[in-house]
């Protein structure tokens, strides 16, 4: 019997450190949920939302009650612990989880999970973009900082190999803990030494005490700031003026060009009254992208969804054309790159602007 | 039974630059009835501590029976046979009196607490916790929270409380202090009836009773001691007379 | 013990097992989820009162305790290749050797400082954990697809069947500690609350008691972690941080210190009340907020206060 | 000589975040869980000032003001009636406090960031000891000492300290000798109150103000509140000196062994003066 | 002129009522004494007096004036100076604080830290040490110089010789006698009924919360054996 639903376990975080980011995914789902008219497979959708508090026992917690009542899959999570934990769920149920957000190149790899599939960018690929900004912009010495936690140590660790390779000196680099609340004496390390750039391979608020501390010596005056995840609209307003001439990869931008794109801020701006933030238009953009691939099976077996996802690609997304990898179900697109500058009413008076579109060849491994 | 003999040497007590006890040496022998005097902060309590265990020794040894139990833990002494009552009542709040007997009697009962049968499967506790129960007069109280009691009625639990651990050594710091004046006698009755056969080391401001009971008597003064001997001599000793007792005494 | 408060625990008793029997009524999943975790928890806080209620030691640092089992289970079953039960009875171990190291340092003092010291030591684990041991612990991002039992032919990746293996544990842990609780050792661990120095004039070795409560209370910690782990396929540092200590507490203190079944009641009505004010409102964790003030204001000795005719004896200030 | 500056800058922002903790832990006896919320709290209301009037200075006037008041309605509301009861209560209670307060932090701003930016006056960089050092760690570095100062004087040494202090030991007894037991507890919650919401003022310009930052500064202070000895002002001082240059050096040196340097320091001290540093012994018999 | 009345008090701990109508007045200047045995009240009416135990019913009046539903601050503002039984030293005070405690209020008088130093030369030697660690009757000597401190009106003294040394009782003895001539009212209770009857004009005798008997000192000395039996087990 066919349920009465599509009943989706929306897992985001509400509360925590990435409380914030919950709200704007949600914005995200829901106007592509109502662009479609509510309905997939002829049956109203249903999302229930859970807060994850930023921790994976919550975020498993809820998945698990959701699915005990017949959720046929989950979207999320946000931080990339909880959805590593819902992974195994995941498997354990046989249900599909859609990943927008979290980076964490774990989450996809090959002979990952079978139910997995991530439509956003990688920190992976991210971190190439970092080295293919520092190859375009022509540094050459390279003082780095990064958080104490295993995704960001390999991708320092992949980013000095590759930096090194490049002829680029690395001449310091600090590994700070997670949640971190004070930078100065790196900052002063930094200020002292004769690196051209300072990359940073911190996030969220450890990325906003960092600018915002480096600010007060002025180190962006002398040398270039940059970081795979550093700088958003939201993260930029948090740190102030001193954010102006900081670079960070960007997962999606409003101001991306592409027909598709114009359509959905203009009626994400009529909804909402904002901008569509990163993680509101990689929200909308993977979710689209998966109801119109199951409306297209007819089927509600999850097992023909998954097979089919797998196999897709959108030519017109958000962000152009992105290609499902069956390889580890993972998403291939164009990488984004941009600075902070001062926004023009109505634009944020910190906004990102794009400086530099890489390709998805220079971005991601070939699999097989 | 037969009390036990303590003996200490050249103990000291040092609090910073303070010498609360300041090398006492002394044997008490056994079955004997030492009444301890001398004027507030002579250091009588904290040689009482040094002799229980509650008090770090600079310096000194104390035996019982010729076994050396300077080191020894607080409830290994009490095993070993010493007792003793505090100046400052320590009660068990929170439980009745009949309560705070019977545990009394589990720890002397038992070196190993029992966990595998319920406290009320101990028919021997309970008898022993009651005959205390009787001795210090507080058997109308049995079900009383101890902390509700009286200033009285808490110091006799205090007396209580120690004799239960049958002790061969027993030290008693002011047992009588806030004992009412009609329960005076009754309680001087009770310590000549529980010091036979036990090594008693009495502390006690009230001369008239030290005199009473005490078979011999000890006099500090600054940390050490001063005099000691029978009472009599103690009492005619012109130097104890003007360091504690006054003129009139 | 007044007649009118052992009709209280009689209640207590029957409003308990109601809760944990719901799932067999109402065959719903969710509330089966919402079972299982209570059984765990309870079990987590009648193991933690055990020191806090009875002997009146504080402890910050049972985070560590419940972590150490969850690993313990997790590692053993993975990397040794142990089977259920004799990985669970690890992790109880793991939880009570844990417990036994932490007291050797710990247990060198008392009152607030046993608090603060395990506070710092049980950080110290979680910082190591989720950094230095990433090769044991992954980390910040904890490790995935922890088992539960092949038994019997039975399936416990169906979660009725593990929620009846879960009462079985709960029922026993139960049962022993109410038995601990009742016996010369557990009115020994009162006295050592009422008055330490007494406790050891008459001859307690209130060292030796503390720490054998304290692992006692490891070991429950332990199997309790462990079957968190278990029940969530999940395992993570997260585990190990404070607030989990802060949590168990928090139960404790809502549901009533000192007793028996007080933990257990207050574990139910946090989780209930987290589960339940979530669907309703947004605004959840402000209002459980104010439910907490209100109950501490309130109920002087907790819920389990309600029941009992007057306050537990136990309960001394 | 930088590491020098830098690490009194990082004491001293570590002595005005745990003051108020100490103040109240040492002379009310309560375990203020709430402390970080408070901290919070003052750093969002010197934002919204800084919104309305610009100045970080009357920020920094009024906020902790504001909490103040407010941590003297939640002692009359909410503690006073547990004081009789158990200790431990207390933390029930002041752990509703954070939820009741991030609730309405959350409704009143919302989840996303918010900054104050660091004042004009110190905004700029002043080459020291061959270092750029931020003017405004500098500002840190004296107003800390000023409070500390006062604090030492107020609480160790006056006689509002000797009555505190009384209060918090024997209630009773000090009311009986003439004390209003009750104005005093209000006053030193709402002095604690106060200090928690300083410390978030004056970290409200280098750090995102968010709604998780007063839960990752408790433990820190609890750090030093610890080191110091319970309630000792003198202690809290020396307490965050020692980590406050322990941290700078840390991060000289070996940045990701810092927080294990903390700890580690922390257990030391515990283990080898178990009340702290500051502590004075009683007697047990 | 009475400096202190308690007119038909009851006072409950909990449920249990430990103070049953009880009456006790005290003059200006005068010495008036409480016996009883233990557990029969005599804490329990001074607590009533300085408001500790709030009166279930009944009256407090202070130099006439109703301060029934006083608290104990404003009691003690009043000039009504407590030394309680179990002493209550604040442990975390020197002892010096403990001493100047007293003077927070503002009350002066006759009574200065130096005098009090005259009459217990221990405290000055012990100055400042932690109040905890003085011995059990340098403790008593220190609480009955912090109430001598308040420079009060009315003295109310609960067991003041416990634990002091025959010397030191002396001295207390006649210091008790001095601030009586000075004015101060005073009501002792002492379980050494020597105390009392050298230095109290008027006797009360409670039992079981109940005044039994009250008289002068020469009625109690002439009808002792009565009395006596009247408080005894
Ligand atoms: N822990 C301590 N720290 C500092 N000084 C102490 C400590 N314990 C005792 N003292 C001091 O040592 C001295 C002796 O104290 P002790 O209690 O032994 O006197 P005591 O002879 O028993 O007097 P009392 O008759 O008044 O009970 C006192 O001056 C006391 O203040
Ligand atoms: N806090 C309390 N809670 C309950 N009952 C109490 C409390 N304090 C005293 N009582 C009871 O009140 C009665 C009177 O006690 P109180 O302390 O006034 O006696 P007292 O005459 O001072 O005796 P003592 O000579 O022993 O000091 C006693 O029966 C006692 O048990
Ligand atoms: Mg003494
Ligand atoms: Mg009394």
């Amino acid at each position: 019997a066919e349920p009465a639903d599509f009943h989706i376990a929306g897992i985001l975080a509400f509360s925590g450190a990435y409380g914030i980011i919950g709200k704007d995914m949600r914005q995200g789902v829901e106007l592509a949920i109502a662009d479609r008219g509510g309905k997939v497979l002829g049956k109203p959708i249903r999302v229930s939302w859970e807060d994850d508090e930023t921790k994976p026992q919550p975020a498993v917690q809820k998945a698990t009650r959701l699915l005990a009542g017949g959720a046929q899959m989950i979207f999320g999570a946000v931080g990339s612990a909880s959805t590593l934990a819902l992974q195994s769920l995941a498997d354990q149920r046989k249900v599909p989880l859609l990943v927008t957000i979290s980076a964490d190149d774990k989450i996809t790899r090959v002979n990952g999970s079978r139910y997995t599939f991530r439509t956003s960018n990688t920190l992976g690929m991210e971190i190439r973009m970092s080295l293919e900004f520092a190859k375009v912009r022509g540094l050459k010495k390279i003082y780095g900082v990064a958080a104490d936690y295993q995704a960001t140590r390999d991708g320092w660790t992949m980013f000095q190999t590759e930096a090194e390779k490049l002829g680029i000196a690395i001449v310091g680099i600090d590994f700070a803990p997670l949640g971190n609340r004070d930078f100065s004496v790196i900052v002063d390390k930094m200020a002292k030494s004769d690196a051209d750039g300072i990359a940073v391979f911190v996030t969220g608020n450890d990325a906003v005490t960092f600018l915002k501390q480096s600010g007060q010596v002025g180190l962006g005056r002398t040398k270039v700031q940059f970081g795979p995840v550093l700088q958003d609209e939201t993260l930029a307003a948090a740190v102030g003026p001193a954010a102006v001439g900081v670079y960070s990869g960007v997962r999606y931008h409003f101001s991306y060009d592409s027909p598709a794109n114009k359509t959905f801020v203009a009626a994400y701006r009529a909804k909402y009254g904002e901008f569509p933030s990163s993680f509101a238009g990689e929200a909308y953009d993977g979710i689209s992208w998966w109801l119109d691939v199951v409306e297209a099976t007819k089927s509600w077996d999850r097992e023909r969804w998954v097979d089919a996802f797998a196999a897709s690609t959108r030519e017109n997304s958000l962000e152009g054309r992105k290609t499902m990898r069956a390889c580890d179900h993972q998403a291939a697109q164009v990488g984004l790159w941009g600075v902070v500058t001062e926004g023009q009413a109505p634009l944020p008076p910190l906004t990102m602007k794009i400086t530099n579109v890489f390709e998805p060849a220079n971005l991601f491994d070939t699999c097989s | 039974m037969t009390g036990g003999a303590l003996r200490c040497e050249d103990i000291q007590v040092a609090f910073g630059g303070l010498k609360a006890v300041a090398g006492v040496s002394f044997a008490f022998e056994p079955n004997r009835l030492y009444g301890l005097i001398g004027p507030n902060g002579a250091g009588k309590t904290t040689l009482m501590n040094a002799l229980s265990g509650h008090a770090t020794l600079s310096g000194g040894k104390v035996f019982l029976d010729d076994r050396d139990i300077t080191r020894l833990p607080i409830h290994a002494r009490t095993r070993a046979g010493l007792g003793r009552s505090f100046q400052i009542t320590k009660i068990f709040a929170g439980m009745t009196v009949l309560e705070n007997l019977e545990l009394g009697a589990f720890a002397h009962r038992h070196r190993v607490q029992p966990f595998w049968l319920p406290a009320g499967r101990f028919p021997r506790v309970r008898e022993d916790a009651e005959k205390v129960l009787e001795q210090v007069g507080l058997a109308s109280l049995a079900h009383m929270p101890a902390e509700n009691l009286s200033h009285g009625d808490q110091r006799a639990l205090e007396v209580g409380l120690t004799l239960l651990s049958d002790p061969r050594v027993l030290l008693l710091d002011e047992p009588l202090a806030g004992v009412g004046h009609d329960r005076l006698e009754q309680a001087i009755g009770l310590i000549r009836r529980v010091v036979a056969g036990r090594t008693v080391l009495l502390i006690e401001h009230n001369m008239d009773v030290v005199m009473q009971v005490s078979d011999a008597i000890v006099v500090m003064v600054q940390g050490q001691l001063l005099a000691s001997g029978s009472p009599d001599q103690v009492k005619a000793n012109p130097a104890v007379r003007s360091a504690y007792l006054g003129e009139d005494a | 013990m007044t007649i009118s408060s052992r009709l209280g625990q009689l209640i207590m008793a029957a409003v308990i097992a109601g809760m944990i029997l719901v799932p067999l009524i109402s065959r719903s999943e969710e509330s089966l989820n919402l079972v299982s975790l209570i059984l765990i928890w309870g079990l987590f806080a009648v193991g933690f009162d055990l020191i806090f209620g009875l002997a009146g030691m504080l402890s910050f640092g049972h985070a560590a305790l419940f972590g150490a089992g969850g690993y313990a289970l997790t590692l053993l079953m993975t990397k040794a290749g142990l089977g259920f039960m004799p990985a669970l009875a690890g992790a109880g171990l793991a939880g009570a050797a844990f417990a036994f190291v932490l007291s050797i340092l710990a247990l060198r003092v008392s009152g607030l400082f046993f608090s603060l010291l395990t506070l710092a030591l049980a950080q110290l684990a979680y910082i190591l954990a989720s950094t230095k041991l990433r090769a044991f612990t992954g980390g910040l991002d904890g490790l995935p697809g922890v088992p539960r039992p092949e038994l019997f032919g039975l399936d416990f990746y169906d979660n009725r069947t593990f929620y009846y293996f879960l009462i079985v544990v709960f029922l026993v842990g139960l049962a022993v500690m109410a038995l601990l609780r009742a016996s010369p050792f557990g009115k020994a661990l009162r006295a050592i609350q009422a008055n330490a120095v007494r406790a050891d004039q008459i001859g307690f070795n209130v060292q030796r008691l503390r720490q054998c409560a304290f692992m006692i209370s490891g070991a429950y910690a332990g199997v309790a972690g462990a079957l968190l782990a278990s029940l969530m396929f999940y395992i993570s540092p997260q585990m190990l941080h404070w607030t989990t200590s802060g949590d168990v507490l928090i139960m404790t203190l809502l549901g009533g210190k000192g007793t028996l079944l007080g933990p257990v009641l207050g574990v139910a009505v946090f989780e209930l009340l987290k589960e339940e004010l979530s669907q309703i409102t947004q605004h959840w964790y402000g209002i459980l907020g104010l439910i907490f003030i209100l109950c501490t204001i309130l109920l002087p000795s907790g819920i389990a206060g309600l029941f009992a005719g007057r306050r537990d004896k136990g309960d001394a200030r | 000589m930088s590491t020098i500056v830098i690490g009194l800058s990082l004491s001293f922002l570590l002595f005005l975040l745990a003051a108020g903790l100490t103040l109240i832990f040492g002379m009310l006896g309560v375990i203020n869980f709430a402390h970080g919320a408070l901290y919070m709290l003052g750093a969002y209301i010197c934002y919204q000032i800084v919104q309305w009037t610009g100045s970080f200075w009357i920020g920094l006037a009024l906020a902790p003001l504001v909490v103040a008041g407010l941590g003297a309605a939640m002692e009359r509301l909410a503690l006073k009636p547990v004081y009789d009861r158990d200790h431990v209560y207390q933390l029930l209670l002041t752990f509703g406090f954070i939820l009741v307060i991030e609730e309405a932090v959350r409704l009143v701003w919302g989840l996303d960031y918010k900054q104050v930016p660091t004042p004009d006056l110190f905004s700029q960089p002043v080459a020291l000891f061959g270092s750029q050092i931020p003017s405004y760690r500098l500002f840190i570095i004296v107003f800390g000492a000023v409070v500390s100062a006062l604090l030492f004087l107020v609480i160790d040494k006056s006689r509002y300290g000797m009555v505190i202090r009384a209060t918090s030991s024997d209630s009773d007894m000090a009311e009986t000798l003439g004390i209003n037991v009750s104005r005093v507890r209000t006053f030193v919650f709402a002095l604690g109150s106060g200090l928690a919401a300083l410390g978030g003022v004056v970290a409200a310009p280098l750090v995102p103000i968010e709604l998780g930052m007063g839960f990752s500064v408790i433990i820190d202070c609890f750090v030093v509140v610890i080191i110091g000895g319970l309630g000792s002002i003198r202690g809290a001082i020396f307490a965050a000196l020692l980590l406050g240059m322990a941290r700078a050096l840390g991060f000289t040196y070996a940045a990701e062994w810092v927080d294990l340097i903390t700890f580690s320091l922390l257990i030391v001290t515990l283990l080898t003066r178990p009340a702290g540093l500051f502590s004075r012994k009683g007697r047990a018999a | 002129m009475t400096a202190l009345v308690l007119k038909d008090c009851d006072v409950f701990y909990g449920k249990a009522q430990a103070l049953h109508g009880a009456s006790i007045d005290v003059a200006d200047g005068e010495v008036v004494s409480l016996i009883g045995r233990n557990g029969a009240g005599k804490s329990t009416l001074l607590k009533a007096a300085i408001g500790l135990n709030p009166l279930a019913r009944g009256q407090r009046l202070v130099g006439g004036v109703d301060a029934s539903a006083m608290k104990p601050y404003e009691l003690g503002r009043l000039g009504i100076a407590f030394v309680p039984e179990n002493r209550r030293i604040f442990p975390n005070l020197t002892v010096e604080e403990n001493l100047t405690i007293a003077t927070v209020m503002g009350r002066t008088g006759p009574w200065t830290l130096k005098r009090v130093h005259q009459l217990f030369p221990r405290l000055e030697e012990r100055r400042l040490s932690g109040g905890d660690t003085l011995s059990g009757g340098e403790q008593q000597m220190l609480a009955i110089g912090r109430g001598l401190l308040t420079n009060p009106k009315v003295l109310l003294l609960d067991e003041p010789t416990e634990g002091l040394a025959p010397l030191i009782v002396e001295s207390l003895i006649e210091a008790i006698r001095m601030i009586n001539a000075e004015g101060v009212a005073i009501l002792l209770v002492e379980q050494n009924l020597r105390v009392p009857l050298k230095l109290a004009q008027r006797q009360f005798v409670i039992d079981n919360g109940r005044m039994v008997w009250s008289g002068t000192t020469g009625e109690l000395q002439a009808n002792r054996e009565r009395i006596e039996s009247l408080i005894s087990v």
